[in-house]
């Protein structure tokens, strides 16, 4: 009995140090120039493709920002005289609410952080009580839900949403088309839902008819049925926004095995993907939103340093693009605000002049659909496959709905 | 000698199942271990084909060592096992069934023989090859497990309790197989619970108790002692 | 124009119910033998689909010599398993399962530290589509449903005519009676493995070319898989062939008709009342 | 037909669980008042979310175990996690009930359903029962999604209230607006929990289901419905867990389809295996244990996942019978070396 006494007394002190790691992990107060930089996405899973890349590319930013590459020309950034480095801390929410709550928690009231990147609307609605009620500054990629994104949530910020460009879109192809008929497809979940409704708004705006609207199971690979009922529909265009990089190559092969012969409209394309996937002959017809045939510095210098560092077997495409102006603009703010208080930065961010990979002007937008500006407008390409080339067919538009 | 046991120990936990069993076999004949059930004689049977690794002692079959011996080589070297409850493959054929028996075996046409000497053995068998074992009759199933071990060619025949739940009408038939077999130079080890019978057809006995043998003898004049007629032959 | 449709429609629950059957088939032999649910056949599935993408692409062989290279590669990395983490524990079914879960994470995880994000193609050996009756399928979609049917037969053929499946047979029913004829179980064990593990990779490898790969792609296969095995009975391989196709066609039929956000719900609520009404499932029979 | 003998050895290791099950209820008890104090001493917000984690995972988890006690491998536990979580939430938002009135319900409700699946289905053994019970979970989360009205489709049901306050005049309100009151709430919960499971086990209940698991056909003989018993314990062990699942609902304000899939199972089973399934005690330890390591790991960004799963092959293969089978294993190390001498010496042929 003695002896498992002290047996047990061993695994609790065993249990202690697990305990003693888990605050000892991050040392925030030891290093008064470091600040923390929180990011909740999915690191496990089937969307951890995305999830990994985004945090690949949100500590690019943030090397590029304590290093002073790109347009950052100084080293850290400096409140009141005092210079300061960011530290990213990455934890994964595996598209489980209760994890991404559990990560909001851990980095807001262990790790004390302020400023929060964060993937998929879904997992910010599950812990934006939190991160609001602790006036946490919270960036959210994807989905550009009115759900989470109004004047209620103060704190609540997006990345630049491409879906949303539907409205420059549809107007463009009702005017300069004779394509009538639309379909919409979307995965069934939070980031295809938004999307969908995205794509209705801009349509609504338009003469153009919606022919076909569903979702599908995320994890589908074989499309042969869902085909034979859209092909059914004759539409003109189909609408694939948002599906994820890999079921969107294999869309695009199997409609052309069908024999739909028409264009898709695409947003955030990994080209290198289609070409491989699907062949780039399949790819004839399709819009990309959105892309330049020439990348501009800013975007040239992200993927020659993603490759660099992360290896051509881990590029994730333009979605590294889009993860990565917030971190310099948030840090601007900070040093512009010249304090760290949230509601002075949130202030000031909403006043600012943004410089994006995108080019310029850049600035936020959305008190016409979201009641608050929170939503960065800049301007937006759309390039077409012609005949093996890529075509571009709307250059530096605004989606003015928006304003 | 075929089968020699020295000293024989099995542990089951802490618990110990046979505690210093000594036993011989030779070969052409009959030996039978008889005794109580739940005495551990059938485990004696599973360590012998290697099922149950003993805690000490040792087994010498033809003379080598059969220590560590995985089950597969034991039945290669020669020593097949009827085990009890008739245990044949319920969902495989009766043709299957024999030849899951012979599954060692390389020498196609020796095979082909004792396949027909099985059937010669069991006549009932030829009728339902292609049956399902698990749609026969208990006798039925006992006598293809017999016709199954024999598939293997064997030098040593371990038959576990082949009498168990049967009829009389057919434990009689089983002992007349039993003699059968015997009759064609198998040597046997058969563990039993009625002791009559197996006395009747034994050359050699054991009695078996609690973990130990307590007697042993010629078969005949085992059944004429007072002792093991008084403890195990019912008076 | 509804003649041609219905036809389309058939030739997807086909191709469908293939490719199903294909997933299924070392999950239920698995099952039927060893009576483990083997999770990690998710993971083994993403390996072979990987193994076409290194065999194929980077070190640019023949498909059709990655075909075998790739399916005894993992079949033997099953064998190594078998030893080294299941046999300890081969009695106990529910850790098994779960040691599999814990394999096919771990698998999965390591996959995107080794295989990268970007999610891989293998190009196809047979392009272009067939047509009949204005039904379309492509080549490389024919070609899977033709070897998956005929890998169906082969391990058919393998458990019912060889020496090995008769050993496999015996063992799957009574473990120690068959090791009393010298069919050791640990061969068995380890060629299940070897088997089962190589059918899941031949199914990877069969798909590469059609879908795309990612290192979490075997986690949803599995659970087809289960669904697949659970309604045709379990370790029944007739019956795992015949619920593929069943739930092939409604897929096809149900997608087609009443579209995709409906048929996987249904798909379930039509399993689950079939083995309420039924519980063995097509082909099962309770296991004692 | 073989006559069992009583074996002395285990009657003796009853009564020497007896003992220990009245010093263990000591031990518990003082592990709650223990928990009873901690928010006093602990302001971290973030400590407190994982012990209430921990609190709520706990019921799940001693539920679950309990219904795999019964001999049925339940794969849907998510199903009536969810059926609490979304029923409580339609009872508060739609109904205007209060929650303490929506999580007995919501419980009820639930436990409703147990029967109704339970009824046809407790009979069927291993993989089919896990089959269709995960089929069920699946279902309604496909209901979920599919519904809008009222189930909130994928995008979830948001910006549920918590619970209403109480108020004890001229003492204390609790209003919820702190991580304290959930904490307290959670724990109660807990207790009240681990009790009426404890008590089941201890009851005839538990008895008649040992027996069974024991192989004894006794109790089958003596003519109990088991059939009965298993639905009542299923419907009160899913019950429970709904009203855990009720609770998690109204402390994150937020519930999707998502929250309710197979992985909740999944997660479940795996507390219970690598914890010990033998003792009570045992998935309380797995899910503590487990817990605190995702959250050590999580510091660990996309290897977190990899050490988990490591860590969890690691225990099943080393520890068969589970982590709370580790004091004991450790104890015994030290005598077995002794006894081994004492072997070595009878071995000798001498």
């Amino acid at each position: 009995m003695k002896a498992r006494a002290m047996i047990w007394g061993k695994i609790l002190m065993v249990v202690a140090g697990c305990l003693l790691l888990l605050t000892g992990a991050p040392a925030a107060e030891d290093q008064p120039k470091e600040v923390l930089l929180g990011g909740i996405t999915a690191l496990s899973g089937p969307a951890a493709p995305w999830g990994i890349g985004m945090q690949n590319t949100w500590q690019m930013a943030v090397d590029d920002i304590n290093n002073g590459g790109w347009w950052w020309q100084k080293k850290g950034f400096t409140v009141d005289g005092q210079k300061y480095n960011w530290k990213l801390t990455v934890y994964d929410h595996a598209f489980d609410a209760a994890k991404a709550v559990s990560a909001a928690n851990r980095l807001i009231s262990r790790d004390g952080v302020k400023y929060i990147f964060a993937f998929d609307g879904g997992m910010i609605k599950a812990f934006q009580p939190i991160s609001e009620r602790a006036k946490v500054l919270t960036v959210a990629y994807a989905s550009p839900g009115k759900d989470y994104i109004n004047p209620q949530n103060f704190y609540t910020w997006m990345y630049g949403v491409d879906c949303i460009a539907a409205v420059i879109f549809y107007p463009w192809l009702e005017k300069n088309t004779a394509y009538k008929r639309i379909a919409i497809l979307e995965p069934d979940h939070w980031t295809g839902h938004t999307t969908a409704e995205a794509s209705r708004f801009g349509i609504s705006k338009t003469q153009l008819e919606i022919v076909f609207d569903e979702y599908f199971p995320p994890d589908t690979t074989d499309f042969y049925p869902i085909l034979t009922r859209i092909i059914k529909t004759k539409p003109d265009l189909i609408d694939i926004g948002n599906v994820d990089p890999a079921a969107r190559a294999l869309f695009v092969k199997q409609a052309r095995e069908m024999g739909f012969k028409g264009p898709m409209y695409l947003i955030t394309p990994d080209i290198a993907n289609l070409k491989s996937v699907a062949g780039w002959e399949n790819c004839e017809g399709l819009y990309f939103l959105p892309y330049e045939i020439e990348l501009t510095p800013g975007q040239k210098h992200i993927e020659k340093v993603y490759i660099e560092r992360y290896g051509e077997e881990n590029w994730i495409g333009s979605l590294a693009y889009l993860l990565w102006d917030f971190a310099f603009w948030l840090t601007q703010a900070i040093e512009e605000a010249g304090s760290f208080d949230t509601t002075a930065v949130c202030n000031h961010l909403e006043k600012m002049k943004l410089k994006s990979v995108f080019g310029e002007p850049a600035y936020f937008a959305g008190q016409g659909y979201y009641g608050i500006n929170r939503m960065p407008l800049y301007p937006y390409n759309v390039c077409q496959v012609q005949k093996g080339q890529l075509v571009q067919v709307i250059t530096g538009a605004y989606a003015d709905y928006l304003k | 000698m075929l089968l020699e046991v020295r000293n024989l120990r099995i542990r089951y936990g802490k618990v110990e199942a046979i505690r210093g069993v000594s036993l011989d076999v030779e070969e052409g004949t009959l030996v039978t271990l008889i005794g109580a059930n739940g005495a551990g004689k059938s485990t004696i049977l599973k360590s012998l084909s290697g099922l149950v690794p003993p805690f000490a002692g040792e087994i010498r079959f033809q003379g080598q060592m059969l220590a560590g011996w995985k089950p597969a080589r034991i039945v290669k070297a020669g020593m097949a096992q009827v085990p009890e409850g008739a245990r044949v493959f319920a969902k495989l054929t009766v043709a299957e069934n024999l030849q899951a028996g012979a599954y060692l075996r390389k020498d196609k046409e020796k095979v082909a023989l004792d396949y027909q000497r099985v059937l010669r053995h069991f006549p009932i068998l030829k009728e339902r090859l292609n049956q399902k074992a698990g749609t026969m009759s208990g006798g039925e199933r006992q006598m293809l497990a017999f016709g199954r071990a024999l598939m293997n060619g064997p030098k040593l025949l371990l038959l576990d309790e082949p009498s168990l739940g049967l009829s009389p009408l057919l434990v009689h038939e089983i002992f007349k197989i039993i003699e059968a077999i015997k009759g064609e130079g198998v040597t046997i080890l058969l563990v039993e619970q009625n002791a009559r019978k197996a006395l009747e057809v034994a050359d050699k006995a054991y009695v078996f108790e609690t973990g130990r043998i307590v007697f042993e003898g010629p078969a005949h004049e085992l059944m004429d002692s007072e002792e093991v007629k008084k403890a195990y032959l019912g008076g | 124009m509804e003649i041609t449709e219905l036809i389309q429609i058939t030739v997807n629950a086909i191709s469908i119910g293939a490719i199903y059957a294909l997933l299924a088939l070392g999950l239920t032999l698995l099952f039927g033998i060893m009576d483990i649910l083997f999770f990690a056949h998710g993971a083994m599935y993403m390996l072979g689909a990987y193994a076409a993408y290194y065999l194929c692409t980077k070190l640019g062989l023949n498909y059709f010599v990655a075909l075998p290279i790739g399916v005894i590669l993992i079949g033997l990395i099953g064998v190594v398993m078998e030893k080294g983490l299941f046999r300890p524990i081969r009695n106990d079914h529910v850790a098994i399962i779960f040691l599999a879960i814990g394999l096919n994470w771990f698998l999965e995880s390591t996959g995107f530290v080794v295989f990268g994000l970007r999610p891989k193609p293998v190009a196809s050996v047979f392009t272009g589509q067939a047509h009949f009756f204005g039904a379309t399928i492509s080549w490389e979609r024919a070609v899977v449903v033709l070897i998956g049917l005929l890998a169906v037969l082969a391990l058919y053929f393998f458990l019912m005519k060889t020496r090995w499946g008769l050993g496999m047979r015996a063992f799957a029913e009574d473990p120690l009676t068959a090791e009393l004829q010298g069919i050791s179980n640990d061969t068995v064990c380890s060629l299940g493995f070897l088997i089962g593990c190589g059918l899941a990779a031949l199914a990877g490898l069969l798909v590469a070319p059609i879908f795309i790969l990612t290192p979490t792609m075997g986690s949803h296969a599995v659970l087809i898989s289960l669904l697949v095995i659970g309604l045709g009975g379990l370790g029944s391989i007739p019956g795992a062939l015949i619920s593929a196709f069943i739930i092939g066609i409604i897929e096809s039929f149900g997608t087609s008709y009443l579209g995709a956000d409906i048929t996987w719900g249904m798909i379930f609520i039509f399993v689950i009342i079939f083995l309420i009404i039924r519980p063995t499932g097509i082909m099962g029979v309770v296991r004692e | 037909m073989t006559r069992v003998r009583p074996d002395p050895d285990r009657q003796g290791k009853f009564l020497g669980e007896m003992k220990a099950q009245q010093k263990s209820r000591l031990y518990f008890l003082g592990l709650f008042v223990l928990l009873g104090l901690v928010p006093l001493v602990l302001r971290s917000e973030y400590y407190l979310h994982v012990l209430i984690a921990m609190f709520y995972h706990v019921i799940y988890a001693t539920t679950y175990r309990f219904i795999l006690r019964t001999g049925q491998f339940h794969f849907g536990a998510h199903a009536f996690v969810g059926i609490g979580a979304y029923a409580s939430v339609l009872l508060v938002m739609r109904a205007g009930w209060s929650f303490w009135l929506a999580m007995p319900a919501a419980g009820l409700i639930a436990a409703f359903f147990a029967v109704l699946i339970g009824y046809p289905t407790l009979r069927l053994k291993g993989i089919y029962f896990a089959i269709i019970t995960w089929g069920f979970g699946d279902t309604l989360r496909f209901i979920y999604m599919r519904f809008k009205e009222p189930f909130g489709g994928p995008l979830g049901i948001f910006a549920i209230p918590g619970p209403n306050p109480i108020t004890i005049p001229g003492l204390i309100t609790i209003d919820f607006s702190q991580k304290t009151h959930f904490y307290f709430l959670a724990l109660a919960l807990m207790i009240v929990t681990l009790y009426i499971l404890h008590r089941m086990e201890q009851s005839r209940f538990g008895l008649i289901f040992g027996a069974i698991r024991e192989g004894d056909r006794l109790a089958r003989a003596v003519g109990i419905n088991i059939m009965n018993y298993k639905v009542l314990a299923f419907a009160v062990c899913s019950g429970l867990g709904a009203m855990a699942g009720s609770f998690y609902a109204h402390y994150t304000y937020y519930i999707s389809p998502l929250d309710f899939s197979v992985l909740l199972t999944i997660y479940l089973a795996i507390y219970t295996v690598v914890g010990g399934q033998e003792r009570y005690a045992g998935v309380i330890v797995g899910t503590v244990v487990l817990m605190l390591a995702g959250e050590v790991f999580a510091g660990y960004s996309h290897y977190q996942l990899l050490m988990y799963s490591g860590f969890l092959i690691v225990i099943l293969l080393f520890l068969p019978g589970g982590l709370i089978s580790l004091p004991g294993l450790l104890t015994r190390v030290g005598s077995r070396a002794e006894e081994k001498e004492g072997e070595k010496f009878r071995n000798d042929p001498a």
